[in-house]
């Protein structure tokens, strides 16, 4: 039973990663329509930037500690929105009226584009970096069941970042815009609203999610590597569909489960850790093949 | 034709004819000669030229449609002189490149990119069904002719034939799976399948891990191996001459196929599907029919040419059948023109070639993947050869019956 | 096969009633969700018959076609076909047993050219395979131009020039001539009944006569083919139809000639506002 | 048609036509000043373990500039460079484009296993001395009767039996876990690792593949924790297994030995595992002193990656090839006939090597490492 428990903490931690990812996955595509398959890729670069915020403002030696960590996040968090925004530019916004394959390609395209940019222009990106920043080592322990400092923080921070994000889609006037445009792009368009500038914020707010996302996986797992978002796209994304895209608590319930998953396999399924994507994925296709609308997603009529 | 029996007439399209033959003859040698020096180019040095002025004269030329529908009348009039001579020029290659089997390498690898690029425009190009487990299928045939050679000493063409079946029945398992997702689930669920089949044969027992199998033997026929080095006239060629001329065979096969398929009813149905699922089906054309067709054609075509690799190699691991090497099929097909057979022949020669020759740039060989596939979506999204309109005028049908 | 032995059986057995009736439509329905789009209608379509369905905006009249060819599954009631039950088949299968139809808003094969797409209208008549794409040139070649004839045939009913466009993509076709190769594609099937949604949608006054005098060519050309035809310029309806059935709201309000629907007080209710 | 003859356009065609011809048979050597002997190197420049290859790659490039620099050889010395992107097929690619030159007297080549048992048949074909200073599985030499194949460094299993020595014989540590990534380096490493605890009367109680990436080991090592072994056995390289150890601390396993074999003898183990790596046992590829000549020299080089644990290796690969090709000259044949003497022998930076049969180093510079205040030391008893 503590294993049981044990394994649910970490399969959460992996969840939420997860979940992060899928929300930007659902966010573009209840706007845009489109599912940007660089996505992952964009919280990853994230992590890189934040590393390379963090080198520069260290090297400065100006500030203190906690302040460069403080700026780190913020710095990270704002570039790899405004990186995220350029893509929209480039790789997205030619292709709005062409056919959904060639979108895909492109930002499949720009997903490469991204990660072999990292390897090579980032000092020594082929091999793994350590990321600098973590969280203390504090922990309680109750009969076995261990939970750390850095759970709780996963979670509370996660809580903020939908806090804040339903708030702004809710409560704001841009968010309205937002949500207008995701029921419905000709009767917003009719309505005034400026589809460029939607998309812009759309792609900005999905990145941010998305680097928060890359950089609390650093910190968790002390590691980033070049392709780490090659998996978390076809994962988050698999999260995605799974809540139904769309739907950003879709996204969070559907990675949650794709976690909890994944770390079973681990701990449950004999010699079963090498194939724990595998039996991800299984329940991905499943789902596809029995609920193609994914747990909370609507069903689409098509229009004909 | 109305009026074919004055003798000036006569004479007139005689000498017509040999005009367009030597039109043929040389825009196939220029072709063919930029291509041989573009394979045996060290680094940067003189023989660039050679591509920059017919380039350059290319584009210049195209201010002057004349020519160039001349160029173009030539090769549709007299098209099958000018298959036949660009098939002779293609069989002399090993002679050229006697002394460097790098170079035959090379054109090897190019005519298994071929074919296995065609497979993936049958999904691709024609039925418009993103498929990034390409690789997947490819690596099905492989290891279907490898295993079945290494562990029960089936011969290759047993092999072959066997890879065939096992990636159709593996392209009709994930066509069958994947009938009701389109667009961006289907990529996703394509995904997923190349993402497991590499972990599977990269931690299954029997596959040989990712330690791969090795000391797959080479092909023969009768006592004759493909190791040895192949003696024609006297001259001798090195081993990789056998692999190219069974693989040319093929390719020049897989090429008729798909030329065939392409000009028939299930071509016309693959283009059905990819334009509206809908209309089509309020046609009573069966979708799911046309899309396990394309899956497994398309599966065919990369298994044939996976157990090739696997032969030719004579190793092969689960890194050869990654994610990336899907995204390079991608390209190809991109590069050269989606649902046009000449595009995806093209787009596979420059796209084998150029990372061969940009090795020194090897590291950015990816990130020159990504971006071609951009600039093209932005620059031409219709490839290098763009898609054709199907013309009939050969069947010869009568145009005014009412 | 079987199902067309079954219908050619039917045919045997009780030829006279079906005869009378091809279509046969049995309180169908249909909600969305909690929507009701289409609510118990009743409705039939004798052999020969051209019949006009009219309504405003919103009346379910697109709703109801996508039930015929099977798009949407009604949620209650039974249609016919030719005495046979045709609720629940996909629409590939009933295309196949003779139902045709063109689209609201155009649903071209796009990027393929005028020929092809009236040749992939020919589909339910050809058998083809792969394997005799791959390797039975003759017959494939043979096959198709048979076909290509028949096509040529069929685009020369509306007019010499759609023949000259065969070889061009239909995307950068007119507008009208669009409607016309959709017509021809649907034709091409050689359906018993024919369902056009709004064809002329986007023409001009001329085009529209045009295709007023399109509709009765096609009518003497083939003379047992029956039409449904949904229509908001009530010239074409008036010009071509010999019944008028008026939906509104979902719900089937009126059955019978243009004349007396034109002074009957529910369809211009209905109507209101617009000139009928 | 005879408008066509008539344009300018056409005789500017013919023009460019004749002079590419032209230009094309001209023979425009630009001469070299000097003979050049070519020697190839091969190891993965890109994909997963880039970095390792960079290293090697620096270090054989120092050997080399060293050499040209001597002064001993009438001709220049040039190090061709190829990239397997740790891929057969690229590997086997890569070795043709080589043997295809002539000059290429020798090659060195290969990191990852695979790629070399993929490649070794070319250099038998091509009849070219290919040396590995850095592949570990036993096939690449023992699988086949190829005399141009040698390799410098020790194989698997002669890393296992001198680790287990250690750990099973002498400190005692009999229950064992073992976890490992499912590369074929890990499989052989956890394959050889197994029947050799088993000789020695040791227990596994757990195998876990993990495949190569993996970042997250909690799952099995709550796992593990309930099985209560004595020691944790590593077969992989050292970013799983930096964040396999890091996790172990997490979960509280500190009491555990962690031990492992050369896949993870680099720095970046202890910089990411940080102090959680102490204690952390491996059997290590040989290890220099700062001041040691190499180590003086490669810095002073002023590469900027790190020469990684194949560095050595590489360094000396190379300079067998030198010593070769002063003893017998830049020939292909004599180099391979040089190197498969029994007698033959090479005092370099590694130590002695001394290669059996099958081309196999018996010596190889094998060290026991243990992780002390984040960096590895030398065991001493």
């Amino acid at each position: 039973m503590v294993l049981v428990i044990n394994q649910v903490i970490t399969g959460l931690m992996l969840g939420i990663m997860y979940a992060l990812i899928a929300s930007g996955f659902s966010l573009l595509f209840g706007v845009l329509n489109v599912v940007q398959f660089a996505h992952a890729d964009v919280c990853f670069l994230g992590a890189f930037v934040s590393m390379a915020v963090m080198t520069f403002l260290s090297k400065i030696e100006f500030f203190p500690t906690w302040l460069v960590i403080f700026f780190t996040i913020i710095f990270a968090v704002i570039i790899t929105g405004i990186i995220g925004t350029i893509i929209e530019k480039i790789c997205v916004k030619p292709f709005r009226k062409s056919p959904g394959l060639i979108i895909l390609l492109s930002t499949v395209a720009v997903g490469f584009i991204i990660r072999e940019g990292i390897k090579i222009f980032y000092p020594s990106g082929a091999s793994p970096k350590f990321f600098p920043l973590s969280f203390p080592q504090w922990a309680f322990s109750m009969g076995g069941v261990t939970i750390r400092f850095s759970n709780i923080m996963i979670i509370i921070i996660a809580g903020i970042i939908y806090f804040l994000l339903s708030l702004f889609i809710n409560k704001t006037k841009i968010g309205l815009q937002i949500r207008a445009t995701s029921q419905n792009v000709e009767a917003a368009q009719v309505l005034g609203i400026d589809l460029d500038k939607i998309f812009m914020i759309t792609f900005f707010l999905a990145s941010t999610i998305g680097a928060v996302a890359g950089i609390l996986n650093g910190m968790y797992y002390n590691i980033v590597k070049f392709d780490m978002g090659l998996m978390g796209g076809i994962i988050g994304f698999s999260a995605a569909v799974m809540g139904g895209l769309g739907n950003i608590y879709g996204a969070i319930i559907g990675g949650l489960i794709l976690g909890i998953v994944e770390s079973f396999t681990m701990a449950f399924v004999p010699g079963g850790s090498p194939y724990k994507e595998i039996f991800a994925f299984i329940v991905v296709v499943l789902f596809l093949l029995f609920k193609p609308s994914g747990i909370l997603g609507k069903k689409v009529i098509e229009k004909v | 034709m109305d009026n074919p029996d004055t003798r000036s007439n006569y004479s007139q399209r005689l000498y017509k004819k040999i005009g367009y033959f030597l039109i043929i003859i040389v825009t196939e040698v220029i072709i063919f000669y930029m291509f041989i020096n573009f394979l045996s180019l060290k680094g940067i040095d003189y023989k660039l030229f050679l591509f920059v002025l017919p380039i350059i004269a290319f584009f210049v030329l195209q201010r002057y449609q004349k020519i160039i529908n001349f160029v173009k009348e030539s090769h549709s009039q007299c098209n099958s002189f000018s298959i036949i001579f660009m098939i002779l020029l293609l069989i002399f290659i090993p002679f050229l490149f006697k002394d460097n089997p790098y170079l035959l390498h090379i054109c090897i690898m190019c005519g298994l990119y071929l074919i296995t690029a065609l497979g993936l425009n049958i999904q691709l190009g024609s039925t418009g069904m993103v498929n990034f487990a390409f690789a997947a299928f490819f690596g099905v045939g492989a290891y279907t002719s490898a295993l079945l050679a290494v562990n029960f000493h089936f011969s290759f063409w047993l092999g072959i034939l066997a890879a065939i079946i096992i990636s159709a029945l593996f392209g009709l398992l994930i066509g069958s799976l994947t009938l009701k997702s389109t667009g961006f689930y289907y990529a996703l669920v394509t995904m997923a399948f190349q993402i497991i089949f590499h972990l599977l044969v990269n931690n299954l027992r029997f596959t040989g891990g990712s330690g791969g199998i090795s000391n797959i033997p080479f092909p023969t026929i009768g006592k004759y191996s493909f190791s040895s080095s192949l003696n024609i006239f006297g001259i001798n060629l090195p081993y990789q001459a056998n692999y190219y001329y069974l693989v040319l065979a093929i390719a020049l096969f897989s090429l008729y196929l798909a030329k065939r398929l392409y000009n028939s009813r299930t071509g016309l149905v693959w283009n059905a599907i990819r334009e509206d699922e809908i209309a089509a089906k309020c046609q009573g054309i069966s979708v799911n029919k046309g899309k396990l067709e394309a899956s497994a054609i398309g599966a065919i075509f990369g298994g044939m040419a996976g157990a090739i690799y696997a032969h030719y190699i004579s190793f092969i691991s689960p890194e050869s059948f990654t994610f990336h090497f899907s995204v390079v099929l991608i390209c190809i097909v991109i590069l050269g023109g989606l649902d046009n057979i000449l595009g995806v022949a093209i787009g596979a020669v420059l796209l084998t070639v150029i990372p061969e020759k940009i090795r020194f740039f090897a590291e950015a060989r990816m990130l020159f993947y990504g971006i071609i596939i951009i600039a093209v979506l932005i620059f031409k999204p219709q490839g290098l050869v763009p898609e054709r309109i199907r013309k009939y005028n050969f069947l010869n049908f009568k145009k005014d019956s009412i | 096969m079987s199902a067309y032995r079954k219908r050619l059986d039917l045919w045997k057995g009780d030829g006279k009633l079906h005869q009378m009736e091809i279509l046969k439509i049995e309180k169908v329905g249909i909600n969305f969700g909690g929507l009701v789009a289409l609510k118990g209608i009743n409705f039939f379509v004798k052999e020969g018959e051209i019949v006009g369905l009219i309504g405003p905006n919103g009346s379910g009249k697109t709703t109801f076609f996508n039930l015929i060819t099977g798009i949407y599954q009604p949620t209650s009631g039974n249609m016919f076909f030719n005495g046979e039950k045709i609720t629940g088949l996909s629409p590939c299968e009933i295309n196949e047993r003779g139902i045709a139809r063109t689209f609201q808003n155009t649903r071209l094969f796009w990027s393929l050219s005028t020929l092809d797409n009236v040749l992939l209208g020919m589909h339910r008549w050809e058998s083809y395979s792969w394997f005799v794409s791959m390797f039975g040139r003759n017959y494939t070649e043979k096959k198709l131009r048979e076909n290509i004839e028949e096509s040529i045939t069929l685009l020369n009913y509306f007019s010499k020039e759609l023949v000259d466009k065969m070889y061009q993509k239909v995307k950068d076709l007119s507008q009208a001539d669009k409607k016309r190769v959709e017509i021809c594609r649907a034709l091409a099937s050689r359906p018993k009944l024919l369902l056009l949604d709004e064809p002329s949608a986007g023409m001009n006054p001329e085009e529209t006569t045009e295709l007023m005098d399109d509709i009765r060519k096609i009518k003497i050309k083939k003379p047992d083919l029956n039409i449904i035809l949904i229509e908001h310029d009530m010239r074409v309806i008036k010009g071509s139809t010999q019944r008028v059935i008026v939906f509104n709201h979902g719900i089937k309000i009126f059955d019978g000639t243009f004349e007396k629907a034109s002074n009957n007080k529910e369809v211009i209710e209905a109507y209101l506002g617009g000139e009928i | 048609m005879k408008s066509i003859f008539k344009n300018k356009i056409y005789l500017v065609l013919v023009f460019s036509l004749i002079l590419a011809f032209v230009l094309c048979q001209t023979n425009l050597v630009w001469a070299d000043a000097k003979k050049v002997v070519k020697i190839g190197f091969i190891d993965p420049l890109t994909g997963p373990t880039a970095a390792i290859g960079i290293g090697a790659k620096n270090s054989a490039e120092l050997a080399v500039q060293q050499a040209n620099a001597s002064g001993e050889f009438t001709y220049e010395i040039q190090l061709v460079a190829e990239d397997d992107a740790s891929d057969p097929a690229t590997g086997v690619a890569a070795a043709l484009k080589l043997c295809s030159d002539s000059d290429v007297v020798a090659v060195i080549s290969h990191f990852n296993s695979p790629v070399a048992l993929a490649t070794v048949h070319t250099f038998h074909r091509f009849g070219v001395a290919q040396i590995m200073p850095s592949s570990i599985h036993p096939d690449v030499t023992r699988g086949n009767d190829y005399k141009e194949v040698s390799r410098i460094c020790a194989d698997n299993i002669a890393e296992h039996n001198f680790g287990v020595d250690l750990v099973v014989d002498k400190l005692g540590y009999k229950k064992w876990s073992s976890i490992y990534d499912t590369s074929s380096y890990g499989d052989n490493c956890n394959n050889n690792f197994k029947k050799i605890l088993e000789e020695r009367g040791g227990v596994l109680l757990s195998e876990d593949g993990i495949s190569v990436g993996t970042k997250d080991f909690r799952p099995i090592l709550n796992k593990i924790k309930e099985l209560k072994p004595e020691a944790i056995y590593f077969g992989g390289l050292t970013t799983e297994a930096a964040l396999c150890k890091r996790q172990m601390h997490e979960l509280g396993m500190d009491d555990i030995v962690f031990f492992g074999v050369t896949g993870l003898d680099s720095e970046t183990f202890n910089e990411i595992a940080g102090p959680t790596a102490e204690g952390t046992i491996i059997v290590g590829k040989l290890a220099l002193g700062e001041d040691s000549d190499f180590v003086k020299a490669y810095k002073a080089a002023g590469f900027s990656e790190p020469y990684e644990a194949t560095g050595p290796y590489a360094y000396d690969a190379i300079g067998i090839i030198l010593e070769a090709l002063k003893k017998v000259g830049p020939d292909r044949k004599a180099i391979v006939d040089y190197i498969a003497d029994p007698d033959f022998e090479y005092h370099g930076v590694i130590g002695l090597t001394k290669l059996d049969e099958d081309g196999q180093s018996v010596t190889g510079g094998l060290t026991l490492k243990v992780s002390r205040n984040g960096k590895w030391v030398p065991w001493s008893e």
